[in-house]
């Protein structure tokens, strides 16, 4: 005898087409003209960022960077429907997202620049720093929203992975926990089509990402993860359900990576110049810009402010950034514990005068 | 004053932790109804309910991830994992995140979490539960490695890795969980971390030791002493950092060390005692280092493991040699 | 907008009911009687060797042992769907499938019994030996399975592992790649109902563990797991399927662990008696039996024949098993590596020197 | 004859090998149409195709079990793993299943793979990108270590290690994957496991080192020969299991030893080294043996990278306060 006993289906949501225009009428619960605009700054600072970054990078100002090019929607989209006291556990590419959170361009390029002092976020003490492992951050996510759980506090966690995430280990079980613990948490992925060289067909045979939340008994969905009213809308559900006590929830956002992996990578290596471009078409900003023209009389003059605001801001950044004085070397030993052992007083002191010495060398 | 074996020991630090803190939680595979498969948190989920005695779903990466995010927090959570064997698949969120936390965010968000495991060889059990692998974690900057040795210690440590504000791996003697009882009082007060404890004095030669073979080791120097070498006997205790001083200022009184482990010998922690002797006592030493410890093989399944495990007469014999060196 | 973009279901075979009788017609590729037959026979000596076993345990004879009690028609059942050179890696509790692969009880109890030499199969020469490290052998089957298609041999690969396990991200990682690479490999999933104190529910929050391979876009079914002729079938569907080319499949495999976890366990802190006894309505030996007395004219006397060879056949195996010499100590370094590495010559012969002077003091 | 740097070797000998025996294959995470992130395996996938070159989804841990599979039913699979510091995963898998398989089954199945990591800091990369925590490694009884130091030596070993039938890992200095360039034919030969390499004879103080310490250990020899010191130099290449014999046949010569490893300190592969010697040559020692290495911290970010790694000057110190130790 064979009989039926589950069933499941995955749905997907976008309100805007490629060209900004509405595919239906929009809910009541929209978010409002000013968050839109807002999450546009956002969006536009975010691209002119990443455009700098590499510059840095390719002039020696800055390590190894990860472009979020084209993503921009996305990264914003869900941090723009956090509160506050929600907690962020992002990957490396959620450059705006971290910005929406607080934490300054300034810190962001000294993490990038290789000083640990970046991570030291001051505006968002509670949110964790990137997690370059793989899908690791996934995990501490299911940690950090059981102990908002159980302290009764009425916040949500989100993390964010890639759709190379997805494969590793880490991410299962995070979901799974997430669900059998019912935490408040929402899993973002963000599917970009590609993990550094290998394409998402390459990574599971699962028709939707979104799936994968079936596995763990928890609700999913796909968002049009280039159209940030979307984006912004299926977060701000997912966590106010988390808050109110509703459990986890896996959002695959549909996005594309415009950009190499990073600024180690040379993309053309294994996908066509082709495929980029066509992509340029769902342009994330362009669509949100023709959005607001539309619906929020956004004029030319309004943009050429926003661009100069943002251009100013973020050249402001990069000089405070080349400002920064560097730590002094003992740091390296200063945060490895809350006190330093006695086991390595003879080391710190060594790297004191070895420092000490190269000065005098110079 | 009652006569407390080690396990019971652990589970009434444990006890007295979360009685104390109402931030530390247990959490593991089989902690709360079933007690831990050794006992260790018998009774806590009956006292402390589920939000505080968490079974975990069968995951060990996942348990120590879930145990970072905790504690950064400011939970304080303590993590069982059902034997050493079965820890490894947590070692890129130990490695790369629980030793790393404060270091990463300069001091923002740390850590303090206690990963407990029971650890060694000689209950005949099925192969991955004798693993000895302590030198491991021992080489990962950021963290501590503790292992008691006695009821006593067990508890006091226990109290001391919880309380400290990073993170701790606490390895237990499984094989001495029950062997070794000793009258204490549960006092609630922690035994420092990162020293060594002196177990015996003595002036010809130093026994230095942690787990289960203190057992061996304290037995080699009574039959030592009856054979009139004086041995002193220290207990390790913290294995990561260590404490070389209480060992240095040892061997550079008695000449002669034997270093006792039942870790496989290449790259164990009685290498790096070794080497550091080595360097810091070189004028001082009557005869050179010796090691006896576990081979460099995989732990035999039971009906092979005594052959396997360092035994009295080895030590004996080590330190007689050295004794006798010239 | 909103639109579902997949949808998936999960079914449920089953032939027989607790009582043996059938609850509808049987396919036309039902196993043969003789099949059935000698699964039954398997059944048998399974839980005599189970209940063996624990007495050989209780008297210092064997090291723990986990019994299979109650799950002997899962175990069994896939077996007896698998050629003889397809291969299998199982966990810990499937005594009754590798009697059925040709791994002799003496070599069974000699592993039990803590001598290495038990893994050393003489017929069953390419499975893997148990895994006691939970779900890592979901991954060697995945390689293995890589290999047999790799080199076009039309034969199918078999893992097991707990719904315990199913929680751990080597299960999820294994089933990824099995359907992204579309391997010939059938996992089957014992869902016993407990992984040592932990019940199902508290496991995952999925209605079904036979959903986790929607995660991996592989298709698999829920099975009566105490249904012999279930097991074998839908394990057979599922191997002639991946031999020829159709992928990975799941099955998850509904039954129930009787006994405690292992000799080591007490299931009464856990677990109440009743909730055990009520699954004895459902014990797979009574049922096959009911179903064999029914169809295939078995009587009492064949019952009776059963059990005394099969009590025979134990009674032989233990006998051998007491019998066999100690290794020597040297084994302990002779399969480490190809050829012992000159650095651990003088280790090796140190354990033979320290063998030699126990047997001079003894 | 031609110039080769180290990362074009390993791709030579990555595709000899594959070129001689049909068993071989690469699998890994963008080793395929990328040929690796750092072009290790640049060209295969287009002369091998997909079913020899296996990009594989994101998950080490999968990897590793996945290779262990294949390894078992006689293929020989190179899995890359992209850093060291994504390793971790696969610990599980390493160290209970890949360094067991064949004591395991007493012989029946065993485990010839080959698991290539990247490894060292200095090249300015993000965290995890920078570890060299192969003392871990080498504590794991079954498994083979090998570090190569030259194009030519990487040629050799890798060859060797593909050939083994035992699992090694094979860790390349990345910080000299194009820093050191070698004019040698790859003639497919493989050079010898489990052997150190005298890189330099000497008669004052031993350098030992491995790895891409080697070129400022070889540069501390040249500049110590400049002040009459003569150093003899030894890369240990396999480092585990440890060829002693010939590090300790040297400093029996030179009565001094000074080891140098990127590494952190504590229970790094020298102080196992250092613990033989003191073990076998205390007699022969006229100074302490010395350990240059990376600091028990983790590797700092980019910007302070610099302060971490051993430097030559460090070496000279260290090998000048052996010569004139009294
Ligand atoms: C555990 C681990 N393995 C490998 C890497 C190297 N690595 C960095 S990014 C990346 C690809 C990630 O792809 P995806 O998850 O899709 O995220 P995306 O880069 O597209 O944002 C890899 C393999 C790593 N950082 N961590
Ligand atoms: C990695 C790992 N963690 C923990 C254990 C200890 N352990 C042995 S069996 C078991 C429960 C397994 O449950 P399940 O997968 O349902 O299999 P069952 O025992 O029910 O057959 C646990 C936690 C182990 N063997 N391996
Ligand atoms: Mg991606
Ligand atoms: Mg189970």
């Amino acid at each position: 005898m064979r009989e039926r006993i589950a069933q499941f289906e995955v749905e997907r949501i976008g309100f805007l087409n490629a060209s900004g225009q509405l595919l239906e009428e929009l809910p009541d619960d929209i978010a409002d003209l000013e968050t839109i605009k807002q999450g546009y700054r956002l969006m536009v600072l975010t691209r002119l960022f990443d455009a700098r970054a590499i510059n840095l990078q390719r002039t020696g100002q800055l390590g190894t960077f990860p472009s979020s090019l084209g993503q921009e929607a996305v990264t914003i989209g869900f941090a723009l429907a956090m509160q506050k006291n929600d907690r962020l556990l992002p990957s490396y590419r959620e450059h705006g997202a971290l910005l929406c959170r607080g934490v300054t361009l300034c810190e962001q390029l000294l993490y990038w620049g290789g000083d640990e002092r970046g991570s030291d976020y001051q505006h968002a003490r509670k949110d964790f720093p990137l997690a370059v492992p793989i899908a690791t951050q996934c995990l501490h996510a299911t940690g950090v929203a059981t102990a908002v759980k159980l302290r009764g506090e009425p916040q949500a966690v989100v993390t964010v992975c890639g759709d190379g995430a997805t494969s590793k280990g880490d991410f299962a079980e995070a979901l799974n926990v997430a669900g059998v613990w019912q935490l408040p948490l929402l899993f973002i992925v963000t599917n970009n089509q590609w993990a550094i060289s290998v394409p998402r067909a390459a990574q599971s045979h699962a028709e939707t990402l979104a799936q994968k939340a079936i596995a763990a008994g928890i609700a999913s969905v796909q968002v049009d993860g280039n159209d940030l009213l979307a984006m912004e809308y299926a977060s701000r559900q997912a966590l106010e359900r988390a808050r109110a006590g509703g459990g986890s929830f896996l959002i695959e956002a549909m996005t594309y990576r415009m950009g190499d992996h990073t600024t180690a990578d040379d993309a053309r290596r294994y996908r066509d110049d082709d495929e980029v471009s066509g992509h340029w078409q769902a342009d994330p900003l362009a669509r949100i810009r023709a959005y607001l023209v539309e619906h929020a009389g956004w004029k030319k003059a309004d943009e050429e402010t926003l661009q100069a605001d943002c251009q100013a801001e973020l050249e402001q950044a990069v000089a405070d950034y080349l400002a920064v004085a560097p730590q002094p070397p003992e740091a390296m030993f200063d945060y490895l514990y809350a006190e330093l052992p006695q086991a390595y007083a003879a080391q710190r002191q060594q790297v004191i005068d070895r420092r000490g010495q190269e000065v005098a060398d110079e | 004053m009652s006569e407390i074996t080690l396990i019971e020991a652990v589970a009434l630090a444990l006890q007295h932790a979360m009685e104390e803190n109402p931030d530390v939680v247990v959490l593991g595979e089989d902690v709360a109804v079933n007690g831990g498969v050794f006992r260790a948190s018998n009774g806590l989920y009956e006292q402390f309910g589920d939000e505080r005695v968490m079974d975990t779903p069968l995951a060990e990466n996942m348990i120590a991830g879930l145990a970072i995010g905790m504690a950064a927090e400011g939970l304080r959570p303590v993590a069982e994992f059902q034997f050493m064997g079965f820890i490894y698949p947590a070692m890129e969120q130990i490695v790369s995140h629980a030793a790393r936390l404060r270091n990463r965010t300069r001091g923002r968000l740390n850590c303090p979490l206690v990963l407990r495991a029971p650890f060694g060889a000689g209950i005949h059990a099925p192969e991955h539960h004798s693993e000895s692998t302590e030198a491991l974690f021992a080489h990962i900057p950021g963290l501590r490695v503790v292992v008691p040795s006695s009821p006593a210690r067990a508890y006091g440590l226990l109290l001391a890795a919880i309380a400290d504000p990073d993170p701790v791996l606490f390895l237990e003697p499984k094989r001495i969980y029950r062997l070794v009882k000793e009258e204490f009082t549960p006092n609630r007060e922690p035994l420092p971390l990162d020293v060594c404890f002196t177990l015996r004095e003595g002036s010809n030669v130093t026994l230095v030791s942690w787990g289960a073979s203190m057992v061996e080791t304290l037995q080699a120097a009574e039959q030592l002493a009856a054979r009139e070498v004086s041995a002193e006997v220290i207990d390790v205790a913290t294995v990561s950092p260590l404490d070389m001083t209480t060992i240095l200022e040892s061997v550079a009184k008695t000449g002669r060390c034997v270093i006792v482990h039942e870790a496989a010998r290449s790259g164990g922690i009685g290498a790096e005692i070794a080497a550091q002797i080595g360097e810091f006592c070189l004028l001082d030493l009557l005869a050179p280092v010796q090691r006896v410890t576990g081979y460099d093989t995989v732990v035999p399944l039971a009906k092979m493991e005594h052959l396997y495990l360092p035994q009295v007469e080895n030590i004996v014999a080590a330190a007689i040699n050295a004794v006798e060196f010239e």
